[in-house]
């Protein structure tokens, strides 16, 4: 398969379970090893560098299923995100409170999302969602990677929570997975479609709402049912 | 020189059929219930002193005492598993191995306090004694006699969970607890009763390994180390896994000891860690 | 954000540790040693309570650290201050060649091969003989004392020793617990997936954790060699590892104090209980365990904290 | 600091007190873990002896304190050992099953001036960590040395392969047999250790017997592994008749008779004690020690025990209840009394025992395996003893 996505995109990635989405992002992450092929990330080979590497390179992620640290808040959370990405998580001398600049860093990041800075595990599960993207936002990436955000998020707060993402930055190349098509169709820019592990299709929501393939293997429940 | 290998080579597989007595259960209860009971060599130890009693102050044949070893092992075990055990299912592993090291230590005094500290040995009856001399080759009885029992059981066993109900519940409950639980299967109920089967297992292997390593006290923490590497190169879970790492480990540790005697206090943790660097998840594990 | 100023019941305990100076002066040999063991266990808890690597081969540094010094007082010279540096040096040198191995593994592998690596060097040094002493003990040394104060038979510069070098050892822990990079092992504990996820380099974390942690347990080894001018196999074995471990837990992983709380409540329940009923106290020992994880789950600081809390 | 010494001076003028009644013996044993069983014996013969002839000696009641080590661990037996000393005020250390716990309390015993009495450690070396112990079990040297040189000589053995546990008490009893052995004339063939921990030693024994050497030479402590090399000696078919089996006495102690069975017919030891001897003296102390530990037998770690207490009794009753170091390791000093081993005494320049070392052989006695003595070698001295001596 050949994907492409250009700088401030706004990118759907759909497909009936078991397409191979996620694995999709596992493979760019680096969390699976890909078995042949190149990933670019403007212009450089990261095919082999590790997870961690490819986030100090701008390609960042969140997970469908919540991936958190349950017992750290959610400032400390943030904040370890940023120290990270500074490279300032391997000092082991001086204090935290003397990296002010991280930390408030990380306070205005949960500020833009609304986040209350609680324990991870006693939030609410929506802004667990939320903090997936802090967690991912803290590292300034270029190309951030959305693995169904909206999962499990009541259709109310999904709409907010989409309207959180689109308030981002528009320098940012963003790639979501997403099954709600209401959610797909206002947000997205472009959109894929991926089966059986290769793509099948990618286009502007247009071209894709009116591909006949698509509906086939795809919206072809939804449209039998309309 | 290559009739003495082969006798060695036996005296190895004999060996592993010990441990894999021995380890078994504890294998199988661990991938089960995530339940990590380093306590697991006290129930050996029941089935050993069990065997000891009878044979020893009460005159009983040998054979006949192996059968009340595994029910005294598995009786004590199910006790424990109701009482005890069941309320820690939901406590971290940690708090699993403090709470078991407890019942070890607990067991050891008590065994001391009521069999002393001696060590003690039972009478085999004589058929089992002596080897079989084929050529140049020759074949101690009892280790034929363990190489026996230890096939019959692992056949048993593989019987057992592939082609009986309670097999198939207990393979559904280790591979997907949650999921077994949702199909109706009775999961508390499988792992007591497999809880009592590798108890009582365990206790045969206690039983049996008298005549081999002798018996005191602190066989309840001797054999623990062994056991753990069984289980651990086996896999969890696996009655395959914990055979076929046995008899590796047996074998691999009485031919490297032949050879290379002055490696003989390495070798079986050198043959653990490089098959556990080369499968972290054991021979037969899945995860 | 945790707050890393000490707390008023932090003074309080440290002031305490004082105490066995003047209100049980004849406790001293064992204060010392509980102290050793207490240190023993912070560095355990580095990386059990913080990073999440359960190990049953800890003792391979305590040993380490115990070997150097004791080779370095019999061999060159009896100073322990600057024996008890190289002792940490060596320490973290087999921490770091073994991290290197030990960080990729988790769960069982990895209990599993701290073990092993223990056994194997455990079997080394008995092997070794000619310079280990192997099964005698090394032979051959005496430490005088530290700073012109003598190791004697009271302990009390034994103790001071000790309590000296817990507590310094202690505020470094602390420290570390307190930095980013203690920061990024508590995520680690949490959440070993997530981590590569927001850029962190997981395996080096781990290394350097296991590292540090090995330099204190060397460190640990090292004062018991000065202090009680001994070293034995014993202090390579697998027993000690287990029972590092099992001190850990009972005091509670992962809350700094809990390894301090849990080698004092161990090795005085131990000596008590050893002292009334030297044949059994196994089952007196074993009936606290048991008590604790059934009325104080996540060890005695754990299941305190969880008292404190319920009420509210 | 003021203050703490004050404390220490009132419990030390506490003890000097107590002291005109009675006289405290800290014993620092091994009564937990894999020695447990050792140590417990080590104590029933030193009990049995208590019973025999009162807990009066001198006017002094005899009062002991044990203590548990838990196994080799030479920092808690020292620190047990200081308290004895500092909290308990004992008067004397003894017991010690094991070289480092022995040369732990080694230093206590020189730095507090203790009289101590090693009531096992077997390592030549112990003797020299304090000038007040004295030691009533035995050496490795004396035994494995008079037995390499007797199997060379009155043996008639020319070749032997030497098999012992891979650890200190092993490496010294391989080099003072091979030592003594090729001395004497006879012919090393080859040498084999085996792990401290080995349940199996069928391959070992393969090795041996690939060589078929005329004599095995053997050293293995005492617990399980006697028996179970024992019966690997069976099962690999190794014919005693034509390869002569020696070892130390715990080759072939009760425990591992019993389960060898009649495996171990012909295999001959050194030793300087077995229960089964028929001297009369021994025959009551079997009966005492029977009362004392519940029908148990004693074995090499009981009569230990048992003489220990002897050399303590008789000093005492020399220096008329006086417990000064100095004057209690003089009184011991020459020492020499019947033991149910045979006759012993304590050498007044080593301060280390000197015994017979008796050669026996498995035979079958009324149905029973015994280690029937066939030759004794009378009064030896620690060979290694002797040679520090002329170092110096």
């Amino acid at each position: 398969m050949a994907l492409e996505l250009p700088k401030g995109a706004r990118y759907a990635l759909i497909g009936p379970n078991g397409a191979g989405k996620t694995t999709l992002i596992n493979l760019l992450t680096g969390m699976l090893a890909a078995d042949s092929g190149t990933i670019l990330l403007d212009g450089a080979d990261i095919t082999s560098l590790k997870p961690y590497q490819r986030v100090h390179r701008g390609l960042a992620r969140t997970f469908q299923i919540n991936t958190l640290f349950p017992r750290l808040t959610a400032l400390e959370s943030v904040t370890l995100a940023v120290l990270e990405r500074d490279g300032h998580a391997h000092n082991w001398w001086r204090g935290l409170a003397a990296h002010r600049q991280a930390i408030d860093e990380a306070a205005g990041i949960l500020r833009s999302l609304n986040i209350p800075d609680r324990e991870t595990a006693e939030l609410a599960y929506g802004q667990q969602r939320l903090l997936e993207i802090a967690l991912a936002l803290a590292t300034r990436p270029r190309v951030l990677l959305l693995d169904e955000p909206g999962a499990g998020v009541p259709r109310d707060e999904s709409a907010a929570l989409f309207s959180a993402i689109e308030s981002l930055s528009g320098e940012l190349t963003i790639l979501f997975i997403e099954h709600d098509m209401n959610v797909v169709f206002r947000f997205a820019s472009r959109i894929i479609v991926m089966v059986g592990g290769r793509i099948l299709l990618e286009g502007s929501p247009d071209e894709v709402g009116r591909d006949p393939r698509v509906r086939e293997v795809y919206l072809g429940g939804h449209a039998r049912a309309a | 020189m290559l009739s003495s290998l082969a006798g060695v080579l036996f005296d190895g597989f004999a060996y592993g059929m010990l441990l894999f007595l021995l380890s078994v259960g504890l294998s199988v209860t661990l991938g089960m219930m995530n339940f990590v009971n380093l306590a697991h060599c006290s129930f050996a130890m029941v089935g050993a002193y069990a065997t000891f009693s009878l044979v020893g102050r009460h005159g009983w044949p040998f054979l006949a005492t192996l059968p009340m070893a595994f029910i005294a092992a598995a009786v004590i075990s199910v006790i424990l598993e109701r009482t005890l055990y069941r309320r820690l299912y939901r406590a971290s592993d940690l708090d699993q191995c403090l709470f078991t090291i407890g019942i070890v230590f607990i067991s050891i005094a008590v065994y001391a306090w009521f069999y002393t500290t001696e060590q003690q040995s039972v009478q085999v009856p004589d058929w089992l004694k002596g080897a079989q001399h084929v050529g140049a080759m020759s074949f101690a009885n009892y280790r034929i006699f363990l190489v026996v029992i230890g096939l019959a059981i692992t056949a048993a066993l593989v019987l057992l969970v592939e082609r009986t109900r309670f097999g198939a519940q207990v393979r559904a409950a280790v591979d997907n607890q949650r999921m077994a639980r949702g199909l109706g299967i009775d999961v508390d109920r499988a792992f007591m009763f497999t809880f009592a089967l590798g108890g009582g297992l365990a206790g045969l292997g206690g039983a049996l390994s008298i005549q081999m390593v002798g018996l005191d006290p602190t066989f309840a923490l001797a054999y623990l180390v062994y056991v753990l590497i069984v289980v651990a190169v086996g896999g969890l879970g696996s009655i395959g896994g914990s055979f076929a790492a046995a008899v590796v480990l047996g074998i691999s540790d009485m031919a490297g000891k032949y050879y290379f005697p002055w490696l003989g206090a390495f070798l079986i943790y050198l043959v653990m860690v490089a098959l556990l660097m080369w499968r972290p998840q054991g021979l037969f594990g899945k995860r | 954000m945790e707050n890393a100023r000490f707390r008023p019941l932090e003074y309080v305990f440290w002031a305490c540790t004082l105490l066995p100076f003047l209100v049980t002066p004849s406790y001293l040999s064992l204060a010392s040693q509980v102290a050793v063991t207490a240190l023993f266990a912070l560095s355990l808890d580095l990386i059990l309570g913080y990073a999440g690597i359960v190990s049953l081969g800890h003792a391979a540094f305590f040993g380490m650290g115990a070997y150097t010094a004791g080779l370095i007082a019999k061999h060159y010279w009896t100073e322990p201050l600057s024996g008890l540096l190289v002792a940490a040096v060596s320490a973290g040198v087999l921490g770091y060649l073994l991290s290197h191995i030990v960080v990729r593994f988790r769960h069982l592998a990895l209990i599993m091969l701290t073990m092993g690596f223990g056994l194997l060097l455990a079997e080394a040094a008995n092997s070794a003989s000619a310079l280990t002493g192997g099964a005698d003990g090394l032979q051959g040394f005496h430490v005088p004392g530290v700073l012109g104060f003598k190791f004697d038979m009271f302990g009390r510069a034994a103790y001071a020793y000790a309590l000296a070098v817990l507590f310094l050892c202690f505020l470094v822990a602390r420290r570390i617990i307190h930095s980013p990079f203690g920061l990024a092992l508590r995520g680690i504990r949490e959440n070993a997936t997530r981590m590569p996820a927001i850029g962190a380099p997981t395996l080096a974390h781990l290394r350097k954790a296991y590292t540090i942690a090995a330099v204190i347990a060397g460190i640990a080894g090292a004062v018991l060699t000065h202090t009680t001018s001994t070293v034995s196999l014993e202090t390579l074995s697998f027993g000690r590892s287990a029972d590092v471990l099992v001190i850990l837990i009972l005091g509670g992983a992962g809350r700094l104090y809990g390894g301090i709380i849990g080698a004092i409540i161990y090795m005085v329940a131990r000596d008590q209980f050893s002292g009334v009923n030297p044949q059994y106290w196994y089952f007196w020992i074993g009936l606290l365990l048991v008590a604790v994880v059934m009325f104080l789950p996540n060890g005695i600081l754990g299941g305190l904290r969880a008292l404190r809390k319920k009420p509210q | 600091m003021l203050r703490t010494s004050f404390v220490l001076a009132a419990a030390l003028s506490a003890f000097s007190v107590n002291a005109q009644q009675t006289v405290k013996i800290g014993m620092p044993l091994e009564l937990s873990g894999q020695f447990a069983d050792t140590a417990n014996q080590m104590l029933n013969g030193a009990k049995t002896y208590m019973k025999e002839h009162g807990d009066t000696v001198a006017g002094k009641k005899i009062e002991i304190i044990t203590k548990d080590v838990g196994g080799p661990a030479p920092d808690v037996a020292k620190r047990l050992s200081q308290e004895l000393v500092v909290r308990d005020n004992v008067d004397i250390l003894a017991g010690f099953a094991l070289t480092p716990n022995a040369m732990a309390a080694g230093d206590v015993s020189a730095e507090a001036k203790k009289f101590m009495v090693v009531m096992n450690a077997a390592t030549s070396a112990v003797i020299t960590k304090s000038p007040y112990m004295i030691r009533t079990s035995v050496t490795l040297p004396q035994v494995m040395e008079t037995f390499g040189t007797w199997a060379a000589t009155k043996g008639g053995i020319k070749q032997s392969y030497t098999m012992v546990t891979d650890y200190g008490p092993g490496h010294d009893s391989e080099a003072a047999f091979q030592s003594a052995f090729k001395a004497a004339g006879g012919t090393i063939v080859g040498s084999v250790r085996f792990p401290v921990a080995n349940p199996d030693f069928s391959a070992f024994v393969q090795r041996a017997k690939d060589i078929s050497p005329e004599s095995i030479f053997i050293f293995i402590p005492g617990g399980a592994q006697p028996a179970a090399l024992g019966k690997a000696f069976a099962e690999r078919g190794i014919d005693l008749k034509k390869t002569k089996v020696l070892g130390s006495g715990e080759t072939t102690a009760e425990a591992a008779l019993k389960s060898m069975g009649d495996n171990a017919l012909g295999i001959i030891t050194a030793w300087h004690y077995d229960y089964m001897s028929k001297v009369p003296l021994n025959q009551k102390f079997v009966k005492e020690y029977q009362s004392v530990a519940n029908g148990r037998n004693p074995d090499f770690f009981s009569i230990g025990g048992y003489d220990g207490m002897h050399a303590i009794y008789e000093a005492l009753k020399k220096t008329k209840g006086n417990t000064d170091a100095q004057a209690l390791v003089d009184a011991a000093k020459g020492l020499k009394w019947e033991s149910p081993r045979g006759p012993m005494m304590i050498d007044p320049e080593t301060r280390d025992v000197v015994q017979n070392v008796y050669i026996r052989r498995v035979e079958k006695v009324a149905g029973e395996l015994v280690n029937v003595p066939f030759d004794t070698i009378p009064m030896v001295k620690d060979p290694a003893g002797e040679r520090r001596k002329t170092q110096k």
